[in-house]
């Protein structure tokens, strides 16, 4: 925001090593639905800056449409903030990373807004390895069009009753992996436990970080078979084909060690799976087969799963120079009439 | 059999096999007449394709300096069998046409009306070099000799021009030779040299060069301060990208490190392209990219985002036959109404109409500062005539004193006595507010950029009173805008004149010779030539001040004469459309019969 | 305080919190209303978010069959603690303010000039109903049950309608019925009903329906025949593609094997969808696509390749608020420019104008047979205001004897009986040429469709002379279209007038009702309602015959006014510009202003 | 071409079952480069056609813009041909297919039109499982636009001498496993005896069956260090700067029983590893592994890699009628009046 925030804070709020409070990190009041789990992810960012002692206006946050694109207003309001357009958050980080290698690039996205219109662009992010932090806030539908289904798993499909989704769905950790991310990691919302880590861990990466952060969307359950909860809703929805109740919900969370079945809102479950504390994540193959096998399981694994520890991002291998392009001066910029002049003699 | 008399003006065409080495054998030829100090102009006319297919090179010679396209051909030189009866029929009654006599030509194709000069190419080239490829890259060497012989063209300017390309490769430099001077004694020989279409030393170049329009806005983008480049290849434009890399190679390593002090990343595709320059922009760097029509098709969404969220960008569109796929390898002005209302809502972007590679140069480096200090998108429309071809051209200039112009953009410390701000309060005057970069500031200067509606705090709105503001302050741009563009060159004739001529880009040689032409014959027409949009007072006194307007332009809808008609009010009724849009560049002939 | 005295004319203002189950109770109120023959038209202005912000529902009643947006808000019924402030200074002096006396209203919020009718309504709600569930929905029925007591809205049209809703449920009616009398008798006991502003039962509606824009859309999809939609889901698009789908499911099942007689693909984003159309198209079926402005920007290169390769494309931009995102839940009439002409190079494109649900059915069914006589891209340029609210409407209506146009195609038989063709020869004389489906024949008819430069026997070239002829008769098509498209409805005065006023699509209820009221002030207008691109010689004439037109226009530019210009070469200075872009819908106070 | 081809055919050519010569199969004269890899392909799909009985007229060919792109032009003749715009030639293929199931579709790419502009629509039509063979004409290098590195993999990068190009490429075999492609095989354009297999193969699965062929570009060859044999034309293209002789080659062919180093133009040589005659492509779990094993061995593997024999189509899966829809009668189309007016009622 451009306005000035308020600047009372209460003296007694803790600080971190930079003498900022946690508060300092947060951002407008989130308009979201109550419970959704973006706002969790919101909360774990605001944690994770916090906790890595980052001064927030080195921080820029990029996203491109939807609900999960929303969330960069709600977090960071001291740092600059681009909701670009739909799908093209990877290209747009890109270009401020090339113009700025100093600055942490922070990019938020839907399982929409990158499995989809913004598939391209995210299989290309990858393979340049840009030096930043890519969350993808995954409830595997597109919240803001009011629910249909995304390209990704929906979390909630394992106890599904009835037809399931026709198509194949997209692993976006497995495509991370195929396309050589270099650090490549999945969280559920309601584990900060396990989600603020991983965030920062993200964050401290030297080339491109992905998250897939299983985000459920309270309000649009595109599951009908495990939905009994909700029969008075429902009525009213069928009768007047007009879903405009959304029931107030409170924040999954789930806190577990190695296994858990997560219960969501629509009375499905997921079932997590964490890597166990021995887990090797340099590893590549180990990594592949590994998620290869937990999706035979059933299971959704998370954790880090894959970090290239010797990772040379994308001005490392392109050899650029070290001072941010956007500090150049013009002298360093512009060479001068003289040499123009040498240059006209050569086109004669 | 009539014949052709003249000096220094004439139309030389080659027809040759794309991928056969021609390219730079005919190349030399121009530069040799240019050498000579005669204004020469030298187009491709070549395939969508690698290998194998028709490939023309058409060159102009005009003592009189003219150096728009011009009908009818005096000589051609036919190596390509695949076109030749083609060939022999577009050669004007009088003229001549040098064949490869190797194979003789069928009778039916001897035409009465004009001289055949026939030279046996491949075979001296098989006599005198054992390998296929050096026999199939000298052939072409040895009509290059036959016609300095033929026309007159000073030995010592070609081996010059040889010596220049072949450096210390002292073994090439001398094959070279042999095969020119085999050609041209051979001419000399068999023909009687020199034709009566015939070159003379001349010293009318001046200090002029001769360059790509690609080439020079590649070096308008270093010197205009671009440090990112992220481009998708596509014909024409492609050799922008190329030549912004090769020559920050050059001019912006860093001295001490050998690093880059550039970054130039070759996209995915065109939005990704633009995505990057527009995140680069927000976040300070100069930096743009350059397209054709269906990059800027595909770039619409985001032109409206950079249009909306006021966000600098420079795009360079190096325009080529449409619509769809179209005529990639030939040249049109048609993307003049999508690029001046690019993307959905009430959008209208600033457009810059360079004429020449000096202004391709000019243009390129000033769009950076109008980008920067209106924060809108700024698009150069170039074409693939202007940017593909070799041009005669003022030199490039470079003013040392001058300094970029980055905009309203606050520091830390303007942020530190500021009472209040907000990114888009208009706070003089001229629709344009200031902008922070990210980082500049911990506490102050922090805002959400976004393509939805917002208030003058940045913060998001859906109140229409606001928004309606919004747009109104955003269009209120356009008047500064206006202020600031280049204004049209005014050409007016020496008696009062009640027809006025409008045109731009390359479609200015042309029509200034068809001016001359309207002349001689007692004609008297003023000439305005458009050099950008939005259009300055001058352009709307031009149209009022005249009764009968005719609008030349290389598109078949006359897009330019629509924007008039919108932006300037003026009565349709009284502006008449000169059309050329069969890929080929308009000719001055063209344009007279078209005033008729 | 001065009150306000009206029968069956009032606007009514709902303000609710988003995700509330407030919709549904509307909605009721409205369908009441049109259920004692009352005109009346509801509007939703909602945020562009899926819970918790501020929603307003709009309903306007009007004994004359005003169905435009009115300024000044009668009643409101005030829901929203979050928006209160600003729905109390909304409302107009004389008005009435019912709101939730559930906690009391701040003295400084008693406006002296308006009437305040307190209802408990969410302690009732609480007191009769346990679930915090039903106590939020329940709550609305008792506002509802108010309004009948407060306006004579007849109670047995509500329980009607309940039961119609709610259906084999009887614990929902019951516990419905039980809230609406809970409401109605609290107001019946508190203030004396009904108010001066009231309704009387009449019979004005005749046989008219009440129904979305884009449910009729998806209806004449269906009714035209299209088996093949594919799309991406975009506000205020995405009801067309839903509606479809329903749609389908009943009308297109295949009674025997259960199996779907329609394919229906969410596409990875809009230009896939726009290439699944073509796809389609290309192959014979019939298939649509329906998205908003920032959609159509993405498929600007593709509707370039459908008018130049000449294939049939139907497209529906249920238009918003641009540029960019803008305001993506309010209206807007600003993608004219951007649909016209989208794509690089010369290009256009047809146009149609739906005013209401009705002609979004018929024109939707016609637009198929006019894309695929005309064999070139047909877009339905629909708006949030059309597109996602209830309107009044004329019955939808089909007429059986009616046969779908396939326009141009060969069939084997054809083929076999034909000496020589090409795909691109222009044999009638109409522009359009003879098209085959893939599969038909087995050595016949076979070609190779492209976006790149083909002679007329559909093969690759180069040739300009060649291209420029395929691009003429490619634009001769235009006039062909021009005799096809729905002409433009003129509304003349009794009286000869010099004054035109002109406009299309949502705009056109407002305009008219800014027609009476002129003539109430003894000024007479003629009206032209445009109801497609190309333009009719209807247009020209009315321009030709009126001093001094009126544009109306829901965009910033004035878009539809310089098609005229362009397209009728008619004298921009007589043509002004009414303007309203603030993403509300005009109304006929604002015309009748922009008038003076 | 929509000029009737001449009839003539040498009586004595042998046909097909039915009836057709390889001469039916054929397409116009190719404007490609002299020894294109992309010619050997197109050889390669008449000789399978040929061989599959196919009815010409019964192919629909579509492809987007390249050189790979024009090759539909060089074949099949008497099949419906659609040179779409760049990068979008699944989408038109998608919507061709919904349209008539009846077809076969055959789709051609190329690196740059697959792997670039166009990789949403690449995963977006493997993730339907839409019934098509799509062939990518892979030379790592866009062609048309006169040799820019492209995302995938240069074939002669192994032998490459100083820089390589900095960024990962992009191993379209591996995506499509990833994304759940049912068929995914690759060959190589001068292996004509495994080649047209392949093709036949694929032709004949029920669902996307996909073909990554490495296609040598004749002339453009990024590969500057490899390239002595060269240094007559490199000196030339130097000294102009102006690349435009290309020298005429022979077509590299390629005949191996199980691996095989192949010479390329460039002097560079790529090490094709042919899977053994064992191998059971029906293993997903196993052909991710092979696929990595061979890459991190700097194979380049061949042959049919993986098929899923139970595949269900697009059109199965969206339980579409039997019958093509574009043969729909207007009366199966068209409700009519009748429940127009009940609708009518519905909406009073
Ligand atoms: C070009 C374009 N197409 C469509 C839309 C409409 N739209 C807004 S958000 C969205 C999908 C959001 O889904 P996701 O990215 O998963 O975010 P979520 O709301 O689920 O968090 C779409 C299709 C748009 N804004 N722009
Ligand atoms: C939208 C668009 N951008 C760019 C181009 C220019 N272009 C033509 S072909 C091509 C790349 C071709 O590479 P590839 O697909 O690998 O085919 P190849 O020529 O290598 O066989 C490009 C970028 C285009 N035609 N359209
Ligand atoms: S709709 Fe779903 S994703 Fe969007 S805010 Fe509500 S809960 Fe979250
Ligand atoms: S340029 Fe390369 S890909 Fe294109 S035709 Fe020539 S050899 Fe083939
Ligand atoms: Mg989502
Ligand atoms: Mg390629």
């Amino acid at each position: 925001m451009t306005y000035i925030r308020p600047a009372f804070r209460h003296p007694g709020l803790p600080k971190n090593d930079l003498g900022y409070s946690r508060a300092d990190y947060e951002g407008a009041i989130s308009t979201l639905c109550a419970g959704c789990g973006h706002d969790s992810i919101s909360g774990a960012i605001v944690q994770a800056c916090y906790e890595l002692n980052i001064e927030p206006h080195r921080v820029a946050k990029l996203s491109g449409i939807g609900c999960s694109s929303k969330t960069p207003t709600y977090f960071l309001s001291n740092s600059h903030g681009f909701n670009s357009v739909h799908g093209r958050m990877p290209s747009v980080t890109t270009g401020a990373n090339m113009a700025n290698r100093d600055l942490i690039y922070l990019g938020v996205s839907g399982d929409g807004d990158s499995a989809s219109i913004g598939m391209g662009q995210f299989c290309h992010v990858i393979r340049r390895n840009l030096n930043m932090t890519y969350i993808v806030m995954n409830n595997g539908c597109y919240g803001l069009t009011k629910g249909q289904d995304s390209a990704t798993a929906d979390p909630g499909s394992i106890s599904k009753k009835g037809e399931p989704n026709p198509f194949q769905a997209i692993d976006l950790v497995g495509l991370a992996l195929e396309l050589g991310a270099t650090f490549v990691g999945r969280s559920f919302s309601g584990d900060r436990t396990q989600l603020v880590p991983l965030i920062k861990a993200a964050m401290k990466h030297e080339g491109f970080a992905f998250l897939d952060v299983i985000s459920p969307c309270v309000t649009f359950n595109n599951n009908v078979g495990s939905t009994k909860s909700y029969s008075f809703v429902r009525d009213h929805v069928n009768a007047t084909a007009n879903i405009d109740l959304v029931p107030h919900r409170d924040e999954i969370t789930a806190d577990y060690d190695d296994a858990a079945w997560v219960d969501l809102h629509d009375g499905s479950a997921i079932h997590l799976k964490k890597l166990s504390q021995g887990w090797d994540p340099t590893n590549k193959q180990a990594a592949l087969d590994r998620l290869q096998a937990s999706r035979e399981a059933g299971e959704i694994l998370t954790g880090l799963v894959y970090i290239d520890t010797s990772s040379r991002d994308y001005h490392e291998l392109a050899h650029t120079a070290e001072r941010p392009l956007n500090q150049l001066t013009e002298a360093e910029l512009c060479p001068g009439n003289a040499i123009l002049q040498q240059i006209n003699a050569g086109m004669r | 059999m009539s014949s052709v008399r003249s000096v220094n003006d004439m139309v030389v065409r080659f027809a040759n096999v794309n991928g056969t080495g021609s390219a730079s054998a005919n190349s030399m030829f121009s530069k040799a007449i240019f050498r000579m100090g005669i204004p020469v102009t030298p187009k491709n006319i070549f395939p969508s394709n690698i290998q194998g297919l028709p490939t023309w090179y058409e060159v102009r010679v005009s003592e009189k300096g003219y150096l728009g396209r011009k009908e009818g051909i005096d000589l051609l030189v036919a190596v390509n069998p695949q076109s030749l009866d083609k060939d022999i029929a577009s050669v004007r009654p009088g003229g001549y046409l040098m064949y490869d006599s190797t194979r003789p030509l069928h009778p039916s194709q001897l035409r009465p009306d004009i001289h055949f000069l026939g030279l046996p190419m491949m075979q001296m080239a098989m006599d005198h070099y054992s390998q296929p490829r050096q026999q199939q890259l000298l052939k072409n060497m040895v009509y290059i000799g036959a016609l300095s012989a033929l026309l007159a063209i000073e030995r010592d300017v070609i081996q010059e021009i040889i010596r220049e390309q072949f450096g210390n490769k002292e073994s090439l430099v001398q094959m070279n030779f042999q095969a020119v001077d085999l050609g041209f004694f051979y001419a000399f020989e068999h023909f009687d040299c020199p034709l009566d279409i015939r070159l003379e030393r001349r010293d009318l170049i001046g200090d002029h060069i001769m360059m790509e329009g690609n080439a020079a806005t590649a070096l308008g983008a270093i010197y205009g301060g671009a440090s990112v480049l992220s481009w998708y290849p596509i014909t024409p434009s492609t050799s922008v990208a190329q030549a912004f890399e090769d020559f920050a190679k050059d001019l912006r390593t860093d001295p001490v490190s050998g690093k880059k002090n550039y970054a130039i990343v070759q996209a995915e595709d065109e939005l990704a392209a633009m995505g990057m320059v527009i995140g680069a922009m927000w976040n300070g760097a100069r930096a743009f990219t350059a397209t054709s029509g269906p990059g800027v098709s595909l770039m619409s969404e985001f032109l409206g985002l950079a249009y909306f969220a006021e966000i600098p960008v420079v795009l360079v569109d190096v325009q080529r036959g449409g619509p769809s796929t179209g005529m990639p390898t030939r040249t049109q002005q048609s993307d003049i109404t999508l690029a001046a209302y690019a993307s959905h809502g009430d959008t209208r972007h600033v457009l810059l109409f360079p004429s020449t590679p000096a202004e391709c140069f000019s243009m390129t480096a000033d769009a950076f500062d109008l980008a920067e200090r209106l924060q809108t998108p700024v698009i150069i429309m170039s074409d693939l005539d202007l940017g593909m071809n070799d041009h005669l051209s003022p030199p490039l200039h470079w003013d040392d004193s001058r300094r970029y112009d980055r905009g309203k953009v606050l520091s830390a410390e303007d942020l530190d006595h500021l009472e209040k701000w907000g990114r888009y309060l208009d706070v003089d005057g001229d629709g344009i507010c200031y902008r922070t970069l990210p980082g500049t500031h911990p506490t102050k200067g922090a805002y959400f950029t976004r393509g939805s509606s917002r208030d003058e705090y940045a913060r998001y709105t859906e109140d229409g009173t606001v928004y309606a503001r919004v747009l109104d302050r955003i269009g209120s741009k356009w008047d500064t805008a206006r202020s600031l563009v280049p204004a049209a060159e005014l050409h007016e004739a020496e008696e009062p004149a009640e027809i006025g001529l409008v045109f731009f880009g390359t479609s200015s040689y042309a029509a200034m010779e068809a001016v001359d032409l309207l002349r001689e014959r007692g004609i008297a027409v003023d000439a305005l030539r458009i050099r950008a949009f939005p259009f300055g007072p001058e352009v709307e006194s031009f149209l009022d001040s005249h009764e009968q307007i005719f609008v030349v332009e290389q598109n078949k809808e006359g897009q330019l004469r629509s924007l008039l008609i919108n932006e300037l009010e003026a009565n349709p009724k009284k502006l008449r459309k000169i059309l050329n849009y069969d890929g080929m560049p308009i000719t001055a002939d063209a344009i007279v019969r078209g005033m008729r």
